[in-house]
């Protein structure tokens, strides 16, 4: 196994783990604010992915147009799942609301084939594609727009998380929502607001494959299992643990292509996680929640 | 008899020692109190007592046999219950169903006889019902019986807990701050089923920091502070202990009274 | 409170009673009108929905042609669609009712292996023909009297495109397939008859259905060195595995072999230049100067991709053309019965069709082949300019 | 506890719905209609495993669906290869099932909630791989086909009535044992694990015990209603007992409402229904069965959406509304 074959698998390790890496994101903010799992964060990627292409291909939008319309298409329908569906649970029952997004994902997938038809679609390359070799290896242009989108959305993350008042109140969210509503934080638009920051770190990570490997109605939940995956990792709760989970959870996938076998790589890599799990039960980099009797 | 032994207990979090080698000794049908300010270990010797954490040092000798070493639900099963400082009882059920569940010790039911509806299962569900109306009579909430604990005030789920504890049929009971929160009116209904309890033998180790309560029920006193044990006697002694008074009322006030 | 508690009890009395008021029996026996009962159980939604859509529209569009003409001996032929939503319980359900209810003569489906061979079972026992939509091998293989099938099967196609690659001097091979029904068929067929080839597989890769990025797996067939790569998926994957390919240094000049699975206009779509060069063996439908000009397999094709392109706007794919050859072998085989004809009569007639040109080939079954096909009726591809132009040296 | 006409009532009901389902096979020979109802039993013996495991003992799993394909596999393979008797392939389907939700119960006793969700769901995925792979047992991803009907001796159960009485007639027996189960020391012993984990230990019930019994019945009853239904269907594949169905599976339960098995049961017949609605009413034209199946999707997730918005408890609190509009009896 020479080196550049070794950085080949790298760099399809990171690829896969951005995406992975963007769709844990969504999950762990939905999951700070709501305590819940958004079965549907998988139907965000896809969504991300078809509402692009609708706006270039139907619409006939220029591609960096289509982009931002078709993410932002996304992100309206994270708003719309969550008032229409999400908020009207008035206890904000956890368990209630998982079972809610569950119904989601099959509505949201189902109404995608019904308006753009059951096969696969194509978005072209993002500033027209082509390789870079990176010592000997080659390095697809679109990837370093998935990486290059992965971290920008996790600076901007951070940014939002850790220097805005927004940001403030949604780590009060995440820590304690009781206490939060105490100091006067409207949990409830907190709720909104995650499910929109998830539904556009979805599209993004939908938009920026699309190009590579099209997308369909049903492209979600396969991405949402490595998404939740990743997410859990990581451990859940915290934006940079959902990043991490994401790129490990990606490195894994390609070393077991590498050195044992493709056929078995999505279990292998499950196995470590369970591994994981059983040692650090919170994660790579959870806090232990010890249950304080 | 001793009934109770707690040679050496020491419990370290990091660097801050929590409980700092605590012996004490509780003998059979008495009231034994631990009191000490906030933060002197109560709780923390309170949890290695019931096996809900485990000691760095020492040892807790029920009967002879070491605590520490047994999982939780043997130690129930010996013979030692306990309740907790933010009650934990199972809201959707009823309060006797939550008594009924404090049974599960003592009675043998298992999956294939209960599924299967043996008779004699049925028996013992009907005896352990009247068990669990009649513990709840004696802490006075008979009238309660079908309530879901959810509904319950605040007073009367201690009271509740309490019961719970009971139907495992204790030698020993250990009270987390069963008065924590409780007006005086709830109070002394805690006392008088305290004083009922004990009647029946069961022996009680209370941890509180309500005075009034801990003074009039116990029969000896261990005071706790900043982990080790500062005086252990009858409550008479202790109310003058000068440095029970210190521990509680801090170092400068004593000093410019002498 | 009143209010929500009369409420809450008619939704739940309303539940218990939709549950088993179908006790009281919706079994309309299928009235003894005049017209031909065929059944038909399609994906028209999961993840197959892409191959039930363009089935469901060439049956469409075939049937009201042939009622146009007279239908069969002067009765209509009417076709009962059920969505089985590529899951095999309900295609297993959705064929006992077309048979117990619908009282069909015959059955078309399932679009994908795994319905189609849940279905047998009731094909069998309701005494029904079954021409199964779906390529995989064993649909013919597990031999059943009562299963038919007009796509080519993996038997067939492979040992054809196996042949075009050793013309092609072809002698190390590299599989990369799909870990579903389909990438394992063209797997076993490749397998069984790689020896009597003199050519050898030195590398195996599998990837799953939804994955983002193969270049792992063809990072690992480059460094086994093979001289080309045999390709069998069916969905989005394909196109990605050939952008992967044409990313990768010293990929491009490992030509690249697929199956009838890739013969769909999304591949070239979404592999854009990726796809040049990229060869694959399908029926002729694709061009029909394969059918060869003038000729009666011509005719049909031509006639059909003409009716279907004006009704539809695109052109029919294999999936439609399998669809065409079931509806049209049924109608043939019952024109041939007379008036009056039972389901298994069918069966036996169908089971004697000979030299029958359709659109995936000219069918011939025997009481031990029920497909019928042959390596005549595949021609071989290579995308040039962005569309599918005849090549192979062998033909 | 008086008992009153109102405290029988409940058995009174339960009493005639049994009776009810029991008989329909002598009211209907229509074989897709028993055949689809077969299908709902199959559904309700394994969400009468997930009511216990979550409705009642607070435990989730996302990989019951594998269970329910191991026991299908393992009746499959030991009847079909090995030659055994039908009743054999049942057993080692509860039998092998039975250990695997041993198996599951270990990380159940180290993770809750999410993360014991991911657990649960990453062995699903992993049993998936090895029903694709090990192509000697399960055939790989064409299935396994020809699994001959139940059958006891030289007496087979090959029509749809028998399945239908077979699979109800288990089905019943199951929730009769489940019934008195939940109502017993064990039951509470799971209530009260579902309520507080300390709380439960401090009544002295062993925890790790209790999580690995509940592990092992659920498990088990997926595996003997996979066994049913390879037997009944008479084909198998991995794509039955896929993620998608585990999901389903947790949504019943949900959806059914906890310390209930009515709830769950009614839930299951609801969501096993709506692909088939045409099965149940009566007289329907062809284009708006067609609509239905085209939406069916749709209707499955706004049911979904629906009972969680509008009937907050799931259909236990509703059933039981109806069942004691008066008592304020819990």
């Amino acid at each position: 196994m020479g080196t550049t074959e070794l950085l080949q698998f790298a760099l399809a390790g990171l690829k896969n783990g951005s995406i992975y890496a963007l769709v844990a994101l969504g999950f762990t903010l939905v999951y700070a604010a709501t305590g819940v799992i958004n079965f549907a964060q998988g139907e965000f990627y896809m969504l991300g992915g078809m509402l692009s292409v609708w706006a270039y291909a139907d619409l006939g939008l220029p591609l960096p147009l289509a982009a931002l319309v078709g993410v932002a298409a996304t992100a309206l329908v994270g708003i719309v799942f969550e008032l229409t569906a999400i908020r009207q649970r008035k206890d904000g029952d956890p368990l209630a609301l998982i079972i809610i997004t569950v119904g989601g994902s099959m509505l949201l997938s189902s109404l995608a084939r019904h308006l753009f038809g059951p096969n696969e679609r194509a978005l072209p390359l993002f500033s027209g594609g082509g390789n870079v070799s990176v010592a000997g290896a080659v390095l697809e242009v679109q990837t370093i727009w998935i990486v290059g989108i992965t971290a920008v959305s996790v600076a901007g993350l951070w940014y939002l998380y850790n220097r805005t008042a927004l940001g403030r109140a949604m780590r009060a969210c995440a820590v304690n929502r009781d206490a939060a509503r105490i100091v006067g934080i409207d949990t409830r638009l907190m709720v909104t607001v995650s499910f929109v920051l998830a539904a556009t770190l979805g599209a993004l990570a939908g938009l920026a494959v699309t190009p590579l490997t099209q997308t369909a109605f049903d492209v979600g939940p396969s991405v949402g299992i490595k998404g939740f995956a990743a997410a859990i990792l990581g451990g859940l709760g915290n934006p940079i643990a959902a990043v991490v989970g994401g790129l490990v959870l990606g490195m894994l996938e390609s070393l077991s292509i590498a050195f044992i076998s493709s056929t078995y790589k999505d279990a292998i890599a499950l196995i470590v996680l369970l591994g994981v799990l059983f040692v650090r039960p919170q994660g790579l980099l959870g806090r232990s929640g010890r249950e304080k009797v | 008899m001793t009934l109770l032994q707690v040679r050496g207990v020491t419990r370290r979090f990091g660097g801050l020692t929590a409980v700092d080698a605590v012996s004490f000794d509780v003998h059979e049908g008495m009231i034994k109190a631990v009191i000490g300010p906030n933060g002197a270990g109560k709780s923390t010797l309170f949890n290695v007592l019931t096996a809900f954490d485990r000691p760095d040092e020492g040892s807790v000798l029920f009967d002879g046999a070491d605590l520490t070493t047994m999982r939780p639900h043997l130690i129930v099963r010996a013979g030692v219950a306990r309740t907790f400082q933010n009650t934990q009882l199972f809201e959707e059920m009823s309060a006797e169903e939550n008594v009924l569940a404090g049974a599960h010790a003592v009675t043998r039911t298992g999956f294939l006889a209960a599924a299967l509806r043996m008779p004699w299962t049925v028996r013992e569900e009907r005896d352990a019902a009247e068990e669990a109306r009649r513990l709840l009579r004696l802490v006075g909430l008979g009238e309660w019986a079908s309530t879901p604990a959810a509904d319950l005030p605040h007073g009367l789920r201690r009271l509740l807990e309490i019961a719970r504890a009971l139907a495992t049929r204790p030698r020993l009971l250990l009270l987390d701050e069963p008065a924590a929160g409780l007006n005086s009116a709830e109070t002394s209904a805690l006392a008088e089923a305290l004083y009922r309890i004990r009647d029946l033998g069961v022996t009680i180790v209370v941890v509180e920091h309500d005075m009034g309560l801990v003074m009039e029920v116990s029969d000896e006193i261990v005071v706790l502070d900043r982990g080790r044990k500062i005086a252990e006697g009858p409550p008479r002694i202790i109310q003058k202990d000068p440095g029970v008074i210190a521990a509680y009322l801090g170092e400068e006030d004593v000093s410019d009274e002498f | 409170m009143r209010r929500t508690r009369i409420a809450s009890a008619i939704v739940v009395l309303a539940m218990i009673a939709t549950a088993f008021t179908g006790c009281a029996g919706s079994n309309g026996a299928s009235q003894p009108d005049d017209a031909i009962r065929i059944g038909a159980v399609l994906s028209l939604t999961g993840p197959y929905a892409g191959l039930g859509e363009p089935e469901r529209r060439a049956i469409e569009l075939e049937v009201e042609r042939i009622n146009a003409e007279g239908g069969v001996n002067g009765r209509e032929v009417e076709v009962l669609f059920e969505d089985d939503g590529t899951d095999e319980a309900r295609a297993v359900a959705a064929a006992s009712r077309l048979i117990e209810q619908e009282g069909v003569v015959a059955l078309i489906g399932a679009s994908g292996t795994g319905q189609s061979m849940a279905m047998r079972q009731e094909a069998e026992r309701g005494g029904v023909a079954q021409v199964s939509l779906a390529g995989g091998s064993v649909i013919t293989d597990q031999f059943n009297p009562w299963v038919f099938q007009t796509p080519w099967p993996n038997r067939v196609v492979v040992p054809f495109i196996l042949g075009e690659m050793r013309a092609a001097g072809v002698e190390r091979l590299a599989l990369i397939a799909d870990s579903g029904g389909y990438g394992k068929d063209g797997r076993d067929a490749t397998m069984a008859v790689i020896d009597r080839f003199g050519m050898e597989v030195v590398a195996d890769e599998q990837f799953n259905r939804g994955d983002t990025d193969m270049t792992g797996q063809l990072t690992k067939i480059r460094s086994a060195e093979p001289d080309a790569i045999l390709m069998w998926a069916a969905g989005a994957e394909a196109a990605t595995i050939l952008k992967n390919h044409d990313s990768l240094t010293g990929m491009d000049v490992l030509p690249v072999y697929g199956g009838p699975g890739n013969a769909r206009v999304e591949l070239l779509e979404g592999a854009g230049s990726a796809a040049e060069g990229f060869q694959l063996a399908a029926g002729h439908i694709l061009v029909p100067e394969a059918y060869g000009p003038g000729t009666e397999a011509y005719e049909v094709a031509t006639g059909f991709i003409g009716r279907f392109t004006d009704r539809y706007g695109v052109a029919p794919d294999i999936f439609a053309g399998h669809a065409y050859d079931a509806i049209h072998l049924l109608v043939d085989a019952m024109r041939r019965l007379p008036e009056e004809f039972t389901s298994s009569d069918l069966r036996d007639e169908l089971e004697r069709t000979e030299g029958f040109v359709a659109v995936g080939g000219t069918f011939t079954f025997t009481p031990t082949d029920h497909n019928g096909l042959s390596e005549d009726d595949l021609s071989f591809y290579r995308v040039v300019d962005g569309t599918w132009a005849l090549a192979g040296e062998a033909r | 506890m008086r008992r009153d006409a109102r405290t029988l009532l409940p058995y009174v009901v339960v009493a005639l719905v049994a009776v009810a389902v029991l008989t329909v096979p002598l009211l209907t020979a229509d074989r897709y209609l028993l055949r689809v109802l077969t299908f709902v039993g199959v559904n309700v013996i394994i969400v009468t495993g997930m009511a216990l495991l979550f409705g009642y003992a607070g435990q989730v799993s996302l990989g019951h669906a594998a269970f329910y394909g191991i026991g299908a596999y393992a009746s499959a393979y030991v009847v079909v290869e090995l030659g055994w008797p039908w009743l054999a392939g049942v057993l080692t389907a509860v039998l092998v099932t039975a250990a695997g939700g041993l198996l599951l119960a270990l990380p159940s006793l180290r993770l809750k909630g999410h993360y014991l969700a991911m657990a649960t769901l990453g062995f699903g995925e992993i049993m998936r791989v090895v029903f694709t792979e090990a192509r000697t047992v399960t055939g790989g991803p064409d299935g396994r086909s020809g699994i001959p009907f139940p059958s006891v001796g030289e007496w087979t159960l090959d029509s749809a009535g028998a399945n239908y009485w077979l699979v109800w007639g288990a089905a019943v027996v199951v929730l009769v044992l489940a019934a008195n189960l939940v109502r017993s020391r064990p039951g509470r012993a799971m209530r009260a694990l579902h309520g507080s984990e300390s709380g439960a230990m401090a009544c002295g019930i062993d925890l790790v015990g209790l999580k690995v019994r509940v592990f092992v019945i659920s498990a088990a009853l997926a595996g003997f209603a996979g066994a049913l239904y390879a037997h009944v269907v008479g084909f198998i594949s991995p794509s039955t007992f896929s993620l998608h169905v585990s999901v389903l599976l947790v949504a019943m339960a949900v959806l059914g409402g906890s310390r209930s098995l009515a709830g769950p049961v009614l839930a299951a017949t609801v969501l096993t229904m709506i692909p088939f609605a045409d099965a149940v009413i009566p007289g329907l034209s062809r284009s708006a069965l067609e609509t239905i199946q085209s939406f069916q999707e749709d209707i499955y997730g706004l049911t979904i959406i629906g009972v969680m918005l509008f009937v907050p408890g799931g259909l236990a609190a509703a059933l039981r509304r109806v069942a004691s509009p008066r008592g304020r009896e819990r």
